[in-house]
């Protein structure tokens, strides 16, 4: 996923005012100004869609799944695992094997680590991850690093935003102690796309598993775990115009196969006994408990959704947005923007820092205007460190965002300037 | 689809299911050389099978089971053992796809005998996984295939 | 909770006639006869109430919570944070600080399990439990068992379902080696409502930690975890009338200041360093990652819904339905009611054997006939062997049943009988 | 509410907020007999706050800061500063407990002087945690009450 890179789309451009109407919540005044959400890499809003998918699930077919003879417990099945397929080869499997549904993307790389690396880590084994990862592909390898005695490594963020692949090799980072590699596919602050394909590819030469944090990628771009290479992968639905409550691990089957359950209950169990139990196959060992049926169909119809309208179209309206936001925000005094330069890839978001004027200062003011971004530490602490701050303002952008809120943004943030004496 | 809901019952539980289910034919165990036996179970139910396959010459010389399950699947079950009788492996695994085929809407349920009975388990797809009982059983006694449900252990 | 024994209703009895159009999918047909829905223990309808909260969340509010200064973020914040409170309060609580949301109730047994009792136990300790616990409150003990070497113990069910509590002193189950007390509040197969308040007193009384797996006592009664005095509770959103992807695990405030969190990431953190993480405070701790925001808003919305209709109520009404059932079916030629007899407290459900027909046999049966129950082991196969069953058939009542869908339950399982020539 | 937009946002953003954001009083830190020093961090934002307080015969004798934060957080502190210094422990902690219900709404503003600059947060709820930092750090400092965040630490 190039998302800024290589842009011809097949298609005709996509026009965002002709899908607007399908938002509801884009109808909303806040502050009596119309709401100019940018702040979709937090969550994106739902589409009808999504919303009716949900709706018609409760009520129409709302059952338990998988334990039921009865025609509606027999509906959600189908409706659930159905789901699942959908989610599988909108990420480029044959099927929904791979699929694990959980809560959130977090839920997911922790799966990963609490059942995957926790069970299998050594003392000097290696966990190689990048500074600049959600806490949520952070704190849990750190958390099972001190459990198990391994040691987490980290691949250098260049002043531009770009991993250092260099230091692959040049400061031993990879190599035959490496168990696991993980790292965003797209960076929640800087919006840096990172070499995915090149680093599972690395991981596999040394026999460690490669985790891809792609709750910001998934939602802009076609992402194929096939293509990837990649172990496992995780999203959340909430980030790609899907409910809340319901994220995916994909992991390539025979990891999951070989990987012990970390919840036990219902669903995910064979035969039990009093003292001791089998586990279910793959994926349904990994599900305890009943799962969100409603949130998988919703997530589904999400799929389909960005589907409908054309991942690339999306992708090239969305960086187009992207280049217009780095020219505006760049030409406001006082602004640094963080992240890849243009003509670098970058995902569809924006962070900046403006001097003078803190970024809840900024978040507030532009609240008045109607328009949400996002101010703080964006669950990347050690990354504001390294960035010298203790928060940026970040914008981020969805498909229904127009040329006309980025400019609403630009004029917004030189008007904050002057507010505050800056 | 079957108009009254009787009717489509009576597709489902046709008299020779019902029968088998009564009075299932080769139930037991084999011991002896050449004796194979294999225990299943449907997790969404709880249903179980051993089934015991004695292999001769390549030839399925003789099946027993034994079991707790519905109609559904012991009949299959007992349906299954006298089918296989006398076939060669590679006949019964045959048989077994042409039998799964049937249970999806699909394949030559005219060309299954007896076990065409089941054909109507293909309207309730919940059911299906009690009508494979046996079979994935069979297969797994076979050697073959990724029969359902073993994906690991834990004993406490 | 005694639904069946003490019920004086207060105010005017119960008419589920007029609660029945709260709820879209009870106008559903199936296989051409009105749909009648006796699987609630699995999970219930959701009334529209419930529909239109979480609705309204996403047509008006959704945002992610917590770190946004937008109105948006606020009023979501807003808005979830008053959930807890609701559901607290719905407890008993005096507000909402012991309540973590997480995915379903096996999620809470699981972060009991993982995060207290894993972290605590050592060998030789003990683990006392019922056998007739679903899985659910089952497989995760004994998954933390073998981890550390604990014990399993089990207090014994009795032939008419009750727990045999002399067993605790007789057969010293429960002593200074007990480190937790786990048991359903109320059994999802027979029915039984077990002595909740002596079992957490005699807990307490040996510095074991008492949990209580509400999942099918909160939706039919109040429950209050100070009368109950528990450590930790937990229950399920979608089987009391809220969504699905949302359960609750109430933990007493002090118990949950001691506990580390299991997942990390997002949320759940105070500062984050490359190597090195601290945590939130209470409960926010234990919710890593985007918590399903609609989803609590809709689990609000649903007690307020049972608690506008009254609890009391709507439980003297369902008992009054589970006695119906109980001697119609008891009546049937060849059926045996499994669970404490009449007279008993028992909670709103019924599971039987019926000679010659098996439990999904007759659940295809009755579903020809527009009737929804379950058969099956009910995630609880250790009982049905103590049973010596392989499944049974279950019929589990909800606020909007009727006498007259009770009615139809009993004859179409006499028609049955006859239609296997059992 | 007030009714324009920058109705509100003057509201909050008062002159005197303003002007501690950009020359905050009492910068800097404290040694010595008596000094206390408090580290405090508001997880939502980041925002980080240090406070040094010495006192000397139950009196709050001095008070000093340095943090990183917004307007409202570091304003906050400031004024924090200058309204604490010379109060009693008891004093201090009552004059914390009415700023923090003038922020809930409740409370007299008049009452608390220049510190009545940061009664518009109370329209913000969300902003309310930037304008507790500072007195959170001081009430942990006096030894007092349940301070915001130290669930506990985990060190890899
Ligand atoms: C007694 C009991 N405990 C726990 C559960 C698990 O609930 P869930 O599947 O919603 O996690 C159930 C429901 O199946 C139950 O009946
Ligand atoms: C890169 C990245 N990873 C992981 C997450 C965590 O997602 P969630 O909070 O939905 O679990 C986020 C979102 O905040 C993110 O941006």
């Amino acid at each position: 996923m190039a998302a800024v890179a290589a842009l011809p789309p097949k298609a005709a451009p996509f026009d965002p005012e002709t899908v607007r109407a399908d938002f509801p919540i884009l109808e909303r005044r806040v502050h009596d100004r119309p709401l100019v959400y940018l702040d979709n890499a937090a969550t994106t809003q739902k589409p009808r869609a999504v919303l009716d998918a949900e709706d018609r699930f409760y009520r129409r077919h709302n059952a338990n799944v998988h334990r039921a003879i009865h025609t509606l417990g027999n509906e959600a099945t189908v409706a659930y695992e159905q789901a699942r397929e959908a989610v599988g080869r909108h990420l480029g499997a044959a099927d929904g094997r791979g699929v694990v549904f959980l809560r959130n993307a977090t839920e997911a790389l922790n799966l990963v680590a609490w059942a995957w690396a926790r069970r299998r880590l050594r003392p000097g084994d290696e966990i190689l991850l990048t500074p600049m990862e959600h806490h949520s592909n952070l704190v849990p390898w750190q958390m099972v690093a001190r459990e198990t005695g391994a040691r987490l490594r980290f691949i250098p963020v260049g002043p531009d935003g770009a991993l250092e692949m260099d230091a692959l090799d040049r400061d031993g980072l990879l190599g035959p102690r490496t168990r696991v590699v993980a790292f965003a596919h797209c960076s929640n602050v800087l919006g840096t796309i990172t070499p995915a394909e090149e680093l599972c590819r690395r991981a596999r030469a040394v026999g460690a598993v490669s985790v891809v944090d792609a709750a910001q990628s998934v939602p802009h771009a076609p992402v194929d775990v096939g293509r990837l290479g990649c172990d496992f992968l995780a999203f959340s639905g909430h980030k790609t115009y899907g409910p809340m409550g319901v994220g995916v691990l994909w992991g390539r089957p025979e990891r999951l196969e070989a990987m012990e359950p970390l919840f036990g209950g219902g669903e995910m169990i064979l035969k039990v006994e009093l003292e001791s139990a089998t586990w279910n196959e793959v994926p349904w060992k990994f599900e305890a408990g009943t799962p969100n049926v409603a949130g998988a169909v919703g997530l589904a119809a999400a799929c389909a959704y960005v589907r409908d309208l054309g991942q690339d179209r999306i992708a090239a309206h969305e960086a187009a947005l992207t280049r217009l936001a780095l020219d505006g925000l760049g030409d406001c005094p006082g602004v640094t923007i963080h992240g890849p330069g243009p003509g670098s890839p970058r995902g569809a978001l924006v962070a900046w820092s403006a001097d003078g004027v803190h970024p809840h200062d900024l978040a507030q003011y532009l609240d008045q205007e109607g328009i949400a971004i996002r101010a703080g530490h964006h669950c990347a602490q050690p990354l504001m460190r390294q960035l010298g701050v203790v928060a940026t303002a970040r914008a981020s952008f969805g498909l229904y965002n127009t040329a006309a809120e980025v400019e609403a943004l630009v004029g917004a943030v030189r008007r904050a300037r002057e507010f505050f004496h800056a | 689809m079957p108009e009254t809901p009787d009717a489509a019952l009576e597709e489902l539980y046709r008299e020779v299911i019902l029968d088998h289910y009564k009075h299932p034919r080769n139930r037991g165990r084999l011991d002896g050389p050449g004796a194979e036996a294999v225990e299943l179970q449907n997790p969404t139910c709880g249903d179980e099978i051993r089934l015991s396959v004695r292999v001769q010459d390549d030839r399925l010389a003789d099946l027993r089971f034994e079991g707790r399950g519905c109609s559904i699947s012991m009949a299959s079950a007992s349906l299954m053992t006298e089918a296989c009788r006398g076939l060669t492996r590679d006949e019964a695994v045959a048989l077994c796809a042409g039998f799964k085929a049937m249970l999806a809407g699909a394949g030559e349920p005219e060309r299954l005998g007896d076990l065409a009975a089941l054909s109507g388990v293909a309207q309730f797809p919940v059911r299906v996984k009690c009508a494979t009982l046996g079979w994935n059983a069979l297969l797994r006694a076979l050697g073959g295939g990724a029969a359902a449900g073993d994906g690991g252990a834990m004993d406490a």
